[in-house]
């Protein structure tokens, strides 16, 4: 097998869990008792309403009559209608994914870094203070949910920094006069900041526990010992032949955790009412909007696959093993 | 060779033009490309008989398909072609349900002492084990027999052991344990699969001696080792194997003192000798073996050999007997000799 | 003065039960320029522990007492602080199971090429251009500085591992079990080649190894261990044909050879267990001719012949008249 | 050929596990006997919650009183005894928490087993079956389906276990396919041992306390989810939980109030178990795969010291 056999795989492998993700929605969102359209609560919502909906929604055809037209309409980049405001669900998230992405670049910028970093000097300073500090900080922050997190540092730290703790942009902005660029920017960074830091310190206990143990399994390899006959310092000998060993893993296991930092900051947006994908979601449970739900879903399922398949190509690259 | 082992009635083992191949996967890449399938060709055409209370070492470095050889002969691996007659009947094709009352009387031990016993079962459990699972005698027969085993494997007095576990055992011991549990059901045939190489230079020849002890009682032993020296002081006759063929064979003396294939006098010439005033000039044979999936045409060892003329290129010579063996018994696979 | 002298090596590991393990328990010897000495025993005799304390390769629940001098210097004064500065430059090693050696993620190439560049031997293209040339030392072709590990066989690692080991002109070469997973052909290859790199640029070589055959075989001198302590010393050919200890004799005895014809027959018993102190001689329980002091004194290394070392009472005549 | 996910299993060595194994090493280590008191101790409250918290939402004084000496931790958005409370979200969470992982890993362990006990196409069917589950996130496939199956107890742990036996499954199977590897199964086997006996007595006693360890990992992971369902309003609206204690204390404006004993309480306790879980079934996993233990880098060195004296005869 070459290098080539395990991109092409790694892509069949990725195209096919899309396929078995939108399968899955599919088959969730038709398997509830009763339709998309019987549970939707909203004002407008007569009887005569819902019919006319469950005939515009091709709900009155066959399962596999709907399951073609899902799937056509998948293809042409058509993820369906809300049920509340009757608009595209694209449309209707695109905004929330805009605002979800810098804030969550954010979180995972700092998690990464700072997880990387405590996680490294951890283990190559094992058995000491420093290794016990950022064992137990990471061990800490990885038990706690994110949602509570989130109320802790709006009750014990918000007040203490003067960052907003609600929303993405400050309502009195541009009343009093025209807010410029600048201001603007500053008040969104405000405003992402918060939840930003909160899905960062969930993510960085995860990380800090993974860098570290991946490096101490690294640090236990025999080529470790002979870059020590070598005559390499220790810290010559966790950067050259511990860090870029012991990314391999990480590599993996953080494409892997994907799945629970998506749950994490789905609540986490509640807390701040961070009007993101998340947030998006939290109403589409509320207002029961099925077809948001599943749109939502969906674009998450297809972002984690993605960044998996990322991940293997990282790993191609790193790993000249793969590549033989 | 066998049609003599077979008019005296004693060959317990015979084996005939086996040969095992494993595939090779060729991707996704390879598949739509439509490169030819490649196979290991771990076994090409091998045949060799075993009597009863003798002692056949399987010689050859690692890739040569010794070990594949072995466990095809206990149908543990699928043959892809070849008889393997046992005590006269083909089981190369038998059923894996009446396999089973065969296996009682082919019995297998493993080079690895350490990964042998099952580290929860203590001694008493792993020797009785075979006869469990065969429903063989009542407790206190079991009892008997498990202790007859222990002792037969030098493990003596056996109440001392009984009520052992592994980890409270040394390596010699549990390679004694992992024989009396084969002995257990007093078997014809013994595979000896690399027995003593992971065990300590001092406690080697204790276990060698107890084969040869059971070699005594009757039981044929196909011992498998890439140490001539192992072989040459223990085994009564001696196969060469190159891969995927046995190149020489003969009795140990024959073999070792007067080699005919170019191949077994290469290794015969780098084994180190234990006289510090014995040193020979090594006859080092340049390259590694090539792997077994493209196996040179005509000789498979003409590439590496001393002594290879134009022809070897062309010829794949078959075991008979050279002309200047001594024995009848004496083959080897060389057109030059 | 000899290129290294070891004197009194003592080497304890701290057990997680609150014992001590005395792995090895006062050894000496010498090895000179261009020597090639074996250092032999069965495993658990401590000979593996005795070569990484030769570098200070040693793990933090260890402690060592007694000299290494290594061109003079004592190597272990002040533990790792004194022990890295020599190591790779002056004392490099051959670890038992090339496989795991070399870093799989990085090219062969520049794993020769780190310590040259760390100890300032060579640098940039000069030290790759080395590099090429110590492979081809060991039989490698060049331009394979570009592989990667898992692209070499088991035979060539082991190679590589040797250029990689010559890379800093080191005086000593310590070579732990360095052929023990490999053929016989392929062993002989790499036996060969350490042969002619210490005839060749006068290395010494200390092997380190089981298997008394290649030990008479290569080495001119060897000390066989026992349980934490050489038990014999001296040339091979002196070893071989006039042990002055029941454990050298019966060993050589329990090895069986090509053409042999005296019975093989293994030592009964098992060594003894270091973690604890023992008294007297440790291989009485399995000599076969221990006599009344062996339990309780403890032999000395007493000087046979002109060096010829052995701790046997036997060899006393002052002891084996008192009893 | 590997892909990532293997190459990341393949780091796994197991090692054998013989008798006194648990005992002995893993019953040694002061983080599993911390983390088994944290657990057994709210194992027992929870136990005692129907004797200690008869009625918990009982209103019993204002609407976020706070900490006094008649209520140690105030009272919550209905007046409430927090203590009380506490208590009785215990055994919600813990059950969630239990019976849930209890499903992921009879799951996740079946298809281990089977996968990596009869290997061939079973295994590769399964595993390519496990792979898509595991790339799907877990957590919002578990907020779609409780927001879309309802709100019942026993659905948010069949939701939660179902969903989360991914990992197990992987690891069972790289341990089962290695112990199967072993001389002595494949002894048995050639023997002409059955399935029954070689699973029973060979394989199923050197896979178990892997999968106890990762039980006590996974009863961590599902209190978790717990919070995260409960906490968008999908829990059990007739049933106290922490998470559901945190979402009370979030749309009850908690923040507002400044009522911090209602917030805090709830999300220690999680932590707490979380914690104990994980510590309980790291060192779990840690003992049985050694693979960290030996590292040859250490700021600690090997110390020099005088020599013995010479002993003489």
């Amino acid at each position: 097998m070459t290098g080539l056999d395990y991109i092409a795989k790694r892509v069949l492998f990725a195209l096919a869990t899309v396929f078995a993700a939108v399968t899955l929605n599919f088959i969730l969102f038709r398997a509830i008792p009763g339709d998309a359209v019987q549970a939707l609560r909203c004002q407008h919502c007569t009887v005569q309403f819902k019919n006319a909906l469950r005939q515009d929604l091709g709900l009155d055809k066959s399962k596999w009559e709907q399951y073609k037209l899902y799937l056509q309409g998948l293809a042409h980049g058509d993820l369906g209608k809300s049920v509340r405001s009757q608009r595209p669900v694209w449309d209707e998230l695109w905004p929330s994914i805009k605002n979800t992405i810098p804030m969550v670049a954010l979180g995972y910028l700092f998690s990464v870094l700072f997880g990387t970093i405590v996680g490294v000097v951890s283990a190559w300073r094992r058995g000491t203070i420093v290794d016990k500090g950022g064992l137990w900080t990471g061990l800490a922050f990885y038990s706690m949910p994110p949602q509570w997190l989130g109320l802790m540092i709006v009750l014990f730290v918000a007040g203490a920094v003067g960052l907003p703790t609600s929303g993405i942009k400050d309502p009195t902005l541009g009343i009093l006069g025209d807010a410029s660029t600048w201001d603007l920017i500053v008040d969104r960074l405000r405003h992402m900041i918060l939840p930003a830091l909160t899905i960062g310190l969930v993510l960085y206990g995860e990380y800090a526990l993974i860098v570290r143990s991946a490096m101490l399994e690294t640090l236990g390899e025999d080529y470790v010992l002979t870059a020590r006959a070598k005559g390499l310092s220790s810290w010559a000998t966790v950067w050259r032949h511990g860090f870029r060993n012991a990314l391999l893993p990480v590599v993996t296991l953080g494409a892997l955790s994907l799945g629970y930092i998506i749950g994490g900051f789905i609540t986490v947006e509640y807390v701040f009412s961070y009007p993101g994908i998340g947030l998006a979601i939290v109403e589409a449970i509320d207002q029961r909007d099925f077809p948001i739900l599943q749109g939502a879903f969906l674009l998450l399922a297809i972002s984690v696959i993605f960044f998996n398949l990322i991940a293997d190509l990282l790993y191609f690259r790193l790993d000249p093993r793969v590549r033989a | 060779m066998i049609e003599a082992a077979r008019a005296n009635g004693s060959a317990i083992l015979e084996v005939e033009d086996l040969v095992v191949h494993y595939p090779i996967a060729r991707g996704i890449v390879g598949t739509m490309q439509r490169r030819p399938k490649l196979r290991v060709h771990a076994v090409e055409g091998v045949s060799f008989a075993l009597r009863r209370g003798e002692m056949l070492a399987l010689v050859g470095e690692s890739g040569c398909g010794k070990t594949t050889t072995a466990q095809t002969v206990l149908r543990l691996l699928e043959p892809d072609a070849g008889v393997i007659r046992f005590d006269g009947e083909d089981i190369s094709g038998l059923p894996p349900r009446k396999l089973r009352s065969l296996r009682r009387r082919m019995q297998i031990i493993y080079q690895d002492p350490y990964e042998s016993l099952d580290p929860r079962f203590r001694v008493r459990a792993t020797v009785e084990e075979p006869l469990v699972i065969h429903r063989l005698g009542t407790k206190e027969e079991r009892e008997a027999e498990v202790h007859r085993a222990l002792a037969q494997a030098g493990l003596d007095p056996p109440d001392l052991f009984l009520d052992r576990y592994p980890h409270q055992l040394s390596g010699g011991q549990r390679q004694r344990v992992a024989i009396a549990a084969s002995l257990v059901l007093n078997p014809d045939i013994l595979v000896a699969d690399e027995p003593v190489s992971m065990l300590d230079v001092s406690v080697r020849a204790g276990v060698l001696a107890i084969l040869s002890e059971l070699r005594g009682k009757g039981l044929g032993i196909l011992m498998i080792t890439h140490d001539l020296s192992t072989a040459a002081r223990f085994a009564d006759r001696i196969a060469v194997m190159y891969l995927g063929r046995i190149v020489e064979e003969g009795s140990a003396h024959d073999v070792v003192n007067n080699p005919q294939h170019p191949y077994t006098q290469a290794l015969l010439s780098v084994v180190p000798k234990r006289d510090p005033r014995e040193r020979t000039t090594p006859q080092i044979l340049r390259g590694e073996t090539p792997n077994p999936v493209h196996i040179p045409q005509g000789c498979r060892f003409h590439p590496r050999c001393p002594i290879a003329i134009p022809d070897c290129k062309e010829i794949d010579p078959e075991l008979r007997r050279p002309s200047a063996a001594t024995s009848p018994a004496h083959r080897a696979a060389c057109i030059r000799v | 003065m000899s290129l290294l002298a070891v004197t009194d090596l003592h080497v304890w590991f701290d057990l997680p039960n609150g014992r001590q393990l005395h792995a090895v328990r006062g050894i000496d010897f010498t090895v000179d320029e261009s020597e090639r000495f074996g250092l032999v025993g069965e495993s658990g005799c401590g000979k593996t522990t005795a070569i990484l304390a030769l570098m200070g390769l040693l793990p933090p629940n260890a402690s060592v007492a007694g000299e290494v001098l290594l061109n003079g210097e004592n190597v272990l004064s002040r533990g790792e602080e004194s022990a890295a500065p020599h190591r790779w430059r002056e004392i490099a090693m051959v670890f038992q199971g090339a496989m795991n050696a070399f870093n799989p993620v990085r090219t062969i190439g520049n794993q020769i090429v780190e310590p040259m560049e760390l100890h300032e031997v060579a640098e940039g293209k000069e030290a790759m251009r080395r590099a090429r040339e110590l492979l081809e030392v060991v039989g490698i072709p060049g331009d394979r500085v570009t592989h990667y590990p898992h692209e070499f066989s088991g035979g060539m690692r082991q190679r590589a591992a040797i250029a990689m080991a010559l890379a800093c002109k080191p005086d000593v070469l310590l070579a732990d079990e360095p052929t023990t997973a490999l053929d016989v052909m392929v062993q002989a290859q790499i036996l060969e080649l350490l042969v002619s790199l210490s005839n060749d640029f006068g290395l010494a070589v200390v092997l380190v190894t089981h298997d008394l055959p290649v030990i008479a075989q290569v080495c001119e001198r060897a000390a066989v261990m026992y349980a934490g302590v050489v038990a014999e010393l001296g040339t091979v050919d002196r070893l071989f044909h006039d042990p002055r200890h029941p454990y050298t004799r019966l060993l050589f005895a329990a090895t069986p050879d090509l053409y042999g014809t005296d019975d093989v027959a293994s030592i009964p018993g098992a060594p003894p267990r270091l973690d604890r102190e023992l008294t007297g001689c440790p291989f009485t329980p399995r000599c076969d001719r221990a006599f009344s002091p062996c339990p309780t004194i403890t032999p000395r290394l007493m000087e046979v012949e002109r060096g010829h070392v052995a701790a046997c009472h036997l060899n006393d005549s002052a002891i084996r008249k008192a009893s | 050929m590997t892909t990532a996910i293997e190459a990341v299993e393949a780091a796994e060595s197991p090692v054998d596990v013989r008798p006194g194994l648990l005992r002995s090493k893993v019953l040694r280590q002061p983080q599993t006997i911390v983390g088994l008191s944290v657990i057994g101790l709210f194992v027992v409250l929870a136990l005692l919650s129907p004797v200690l918290a008869p009625n918990p939402k009982e209103q019993v004084g204002p609407v976020f009183d706070p900490p006094s000496s008649a209520h140690w931790l105030g009272t919550d958005g209905g007046g409430a005894d927090m203590v009380k409370l506490l208590i009785a979200g215990a055994r919600v969470s813990l059950l969630v928490g239990f019976c849930a992982a209890v499903v992921s890993a009879f799951i996740g362990g079946s298809i281990g087993l089977a996968s990596g006990f009869f290997g061939g196409k079973t295994d590769t069917v399964l595993m390519r079956f496990t792979d898509y589950v595991i790339v799907i996130p877990d957590v919002p496939l578990m907020i779609v389906a409780a927001a879309l199956f309802g709100r019942s107890l026993t659905n948010i742990i069949l939701i939660i276990g179902v969903i989360y036996w991914t990992t197990t499954a992987r690891l069972i199977r790289a341990q089962v396919k290695s112990v199967r590897e072993r001389v002595y199964v494949k002894r048995a086997r050639a023997l002409g041992a059955g399935n029954s006996r070689l699973v029973g007595k060979h394989i199923l006693p050197q896979v178990a306390p892997l999968l106890i360890a990762n039980t006590v990992l996974l009863v961590a992971y599902a209190i978790f989810a717990e919070t995260f369902i409960t906490f968008l309003g999908l829990g059990d609206p007739s049933l106290i939980s922490w998470g559901r204690l945190i979402e009370n204390a979030f749309i009850d404006d908690a923040l507002l109030n400044d009522a911090w004993w209602a917030i805090v309480p709830p999300g220690v306790c999680v932590a707490l178990v979380v914690l104990a879980c994980t510590m309980v079934g790291q060192s779990m996993e840690e003992s049985l795969n050694p693979r960290l233990s030996v590292g040859h880098l250490s700021p600690r060195r090997f110390r020099v010291r005088p020599a013995p004296p010479p002993r003489e005869p």
